[in-house]
């Protein structure tokens, strides 16, 4: 991948501080700009699973680079080590900063122990953006579930990350949930650590 | 009914939702990422970004317009106005100027106060001749366009480049003029 | 449609509603879109020549009145039978038939506008804000029976020319508007 | 008692991209909604050529004897992409060369509804949300947004809540 946008190391970057404050764009602004992001993929791909797929590559490089950052900022260089850690910092620190809440649920699968899932009523991503039904079960929060591997992944907790709408009776709209699904010597490790 | 006057940029901006501007800034590298991997040629980056912002200006304008009461977009002067200091402000929450008219006053540059666009970014040597920001060229060159001033939009000054300021040059080289050619075959 | 009838001038003219005149223009046109007469009185712009200005206003209110025969919601003709002419766009209607409307608003002027069963049709263009003007086009109406259609001397179907009916015209559209 | 009998919204070549009744009263079949669309988007554009002042946007409110017809419409279009209107009456053919005009979005109802205006601008917003910045929408073409759909009926219902409530 390409270098562009990584984080500036060069020694100015004690003079000028990472984040000049709480800095924010409208909510339009990020919403035709994820519009173009997922018009312009269409483009380059034959069928949905591979658009998807390109959605997640997209997001997964933002993960790594959120990680960095918060990582800089607000954890003074601790790194998370458990698994709860981890996710509870995901489903926090990084919903906080990209969609200025902290996520609906955070669950842990119940068939299978290595699975867990944040689920959102209304993933920022989502907002203004209807499925055409050819489209099936296609989900933009592709874009996410790539947010969260790439953290996951920076952070050594290598995992697998999909997005689904699931159905909520009373509810027009269905949420979205992230499923995490970690790779098996995550829970080797965890469970060595006890 | 006298024209409302067109609310402020501060105005609008504080009355819609926010995001955080770091979403906003690393999933525009991300987009830039894929260009570069997807396309090798810079110059075709360039251009794909600036279509993609045209993309965008087409649909945005209708929004810009709706929530700005800018009456009526006919005059350039007040119009490369409106976009600058309204626009960039209701939708990036930056503050941006217009300066240098030429004489006849269809040419200006655009001055942006700050770039959202750019936090963190540093263009390795890879990336020569790249305009990381053309999507804002486009972006000004599709709205206008929705508004009947066939336009041409380019970086004067980047900062990336090493420049003091980002600064967009807007010339307009067309816009039909309101009385038209009226053709009956009576 | 109620029809006109009364030979004098009644009803008396309705009470001017604000002094000074922003009245801007007036039209009269006859069943076969002849414009018997186009009076002036506040007009800054005129984007046309007076010839295609009088076509392109005849258009508009032909156009206008298929169309909102068109869409009358009350009538069931156009459901059932939608072959039936009456309703069908661009058909020309017979006036008086089906649903017509009487006025419309831009930002910059009101258009109020009037069909005689004869077909004669009457627009005023005022400012936007003027309120009903039906009652006032029937009074125009009465002043163009009585002072051009017993004129001996009109021809029907030739622009109008008499001079008292524009000045009483004149006179009472300042009233109005 | 509908106050109101439908909505359209056209493009800017005046290509009908969204048509919906509320009851039978007033329902058009396909062909006709295109045909009062095109129709329409003449017409409003006619009406700024006969302007008596500068700065005409075309016709708001359309008043008859049965219905109202408010009219809401961006401000983009102008003279780069105009269009001929021909109309021929008693076979003399006129036309006209007009601007082409913005996204318009119409709605018919009982004379004399009220705030409709405010009901159209909270539509257009709906328009500028659900559909312009859904990626899976292309411009000019026909609205199947189903965000946009479930949002329109619930501002068309608390519309009519607040109408019957006066």
């Amino acid at each position: 991948m390409i270098g562009v946008g990584k984080i500036k190391q060069y020694a100015n970057v004690l003079e000028t501080p990472l984040s000049k404050g709480k800095q924010e764009v409208s909510l339009s602004a990020f919403a035709f700009l994820f519009s173009e992001l997922v018009q312009y993929n269409q483009t380059q791909v034959d069928n949905i699973a591979e658009l998807e797929r390109r959605l997640e590559d997209a997001g997964y490089s933002v993960g790594a680079r959120i990680l960095e950052l918060l990582c800089h900022r607000d954890k003074g260089n601790r790194r998370e080590t458990r698994l709860l850690g981890i996710l509870s910092f995901v489903h926090s620190t990084v919903w906080k900063v990209l969609f200025g809440k902290v996520a609906d649920s955070l669950e842990k699968g119940t068939e299978h122990e290595d699975e867990y899932m944040i689920s959102e009523k209304e993933l920022l991503v989502n907002r203004f953006i209807s499925i055409p039904k050819d489209m099936g079960t296609f989900n933009c929060g592709a874009f996410v579930a790539g947010i969260v591997r790439g953290v996951l992944d920076s952070a050594g907790f290598p995992a697998v990350v999909t997005a689904h709408f699931v159905p909520m009776e009373g509810q027009q709209r269905p949420r979205t949930t992230i499923l995490i699904k970690f790779a098996e010597e995550v829970l080797r490790r965890e469970a060595r650590l006890g | 009914m006298a024209p409302v006057a067109p609310r402020s940029g501060d105005a609008i901006f504080a009355s819609v939702e926010h995001v955080n501007a770091e979403l906003f800034t690393l999933t525009y590298g991300a987009i830039v990422r894929q260009l570069l991997t997807d396309l090798e040629e810079v110059e075709e980056v360039n251009k794909q970004l600036d279509q993609m912002g045209y993309n965008i200006g087409v649909r945005l304008i209708d929004e810009f317009l709706a929530k700005s009461n800018v009456s009526r977009c006919v005059d350039f002067k007040e119009t490369a106005d409106a976009i600058a200091k309204i626009g960039f402000k209701m939708f990036l929450g930056v503050g941006a100027s217009v300066t240098n008219w030429d004489a006849d006053g269809t040419c200006c540059s655009i001055v942006l106060d700050d770039n959202p666009l750019v936090d963190f970014v540093e263009l390795p040597d890879t990336c020569q001749g790249l305009y990381y920001c053309n999507i804002l060229s486009g972006v000004v060159r599709g709205a206008l366009e929705m508004v009947s001033m066939k336009t041409e939009v380019t970086w004067v000054r980047d900062m990336l480049r090493g420049d003091d300021a980002f600064e967009l040059q807007v010339k307009l080289l067309k816009q039909v003029p309101e009385e038209y050619p009226y053709k009956d075959d009576e | 449609m109620q029809f006109f009838g009364g030979s004098d001038i009644s009803p008396s003219p309705p009470a001017p509603t604000a002094s000074g005149n922003n009245a801007h223009m007036m039209y009269v046109f006859n069943r076969n879109g002849v414009c018997l007469l186009y009076r002036e009185w506040n007009r800054p712009l005129h984007t046309l020549n007076a010839q295609q200005d009088h076509k392109l206003m005849f258009g508009l209110l032909f156009s206008l009145k298929s169309l909102t025969a068109k869409m009358d919601p009350t009538s069931f003709e156009n459901h059932e039978m939608c072959s039936l002419d009456k309703g069908n766009l661009g058909v020309p209607q017979l006036p008086g038939q089906g649903c017509s409307f009487h006025s419309f608003r831009t930002n910059t002027y009101k258009l109020s506008f009037m069909e005689t069963p004869s077909g004669l049709k009457i627009i005023l263009i005022t400012h936007p804000k003027t309120g009903d003007l039906r009652e006032s086009l029937k009074y125009i109406y009465n002043l163009y029976v009585e002072y051009v259609v017993k004129n001996p001397i009109y021809t029907p179907g030739a622009p109008i020319r008499c001079e008292l009916f524009n000045t009483s015209l004149d006179q009472y559209v300042r009233s109005i508007s | 008692m509908a106050a109101i009998y439908s909505l359209y919204i056209i493009n800017k070549s005046g290509g009908l991209i969204f048509y919906k009744d509320y009851g039978s009263a007033g329902r058009m079949d396909t062909n006709d909604s295109l045909r009062v669309a095109s129709l329409w988007h003449s017409m409003h554009a006619i009406s700024q050529q006969l302007s008596p002042t500068v700065g005409c946007l075309g016709i708001e409110l359309l008043e008859a004897d049965t219905f109202d017809l408010h009219c809401f419409q961006s401000l983009t279009g102008g003279y780069l992409n105009p269009f001929i209107y021909l109309f021929i009456y008693k076979h003399t053919r006129y036309w006209f060369f007009l601007p082409s005009t913005g996204t318009k979005l119409f709605v018919v109802c009982e004379p004399g509804t009220q705030h409709m205006e405010g009901l159209l601008k909270v539509i257009y917003e709906l328009y500028t949300d659900y559909v312009l910045k859904n990626p899976f929408y292309e411009m000019e073409m026909p609205i199947r947004c189903e965000l946009f759909d479930i949002n329109l009926s619930q501002a068309i219902q608390k519309d009519r809540v607040a109408l019957l409530g006066r």
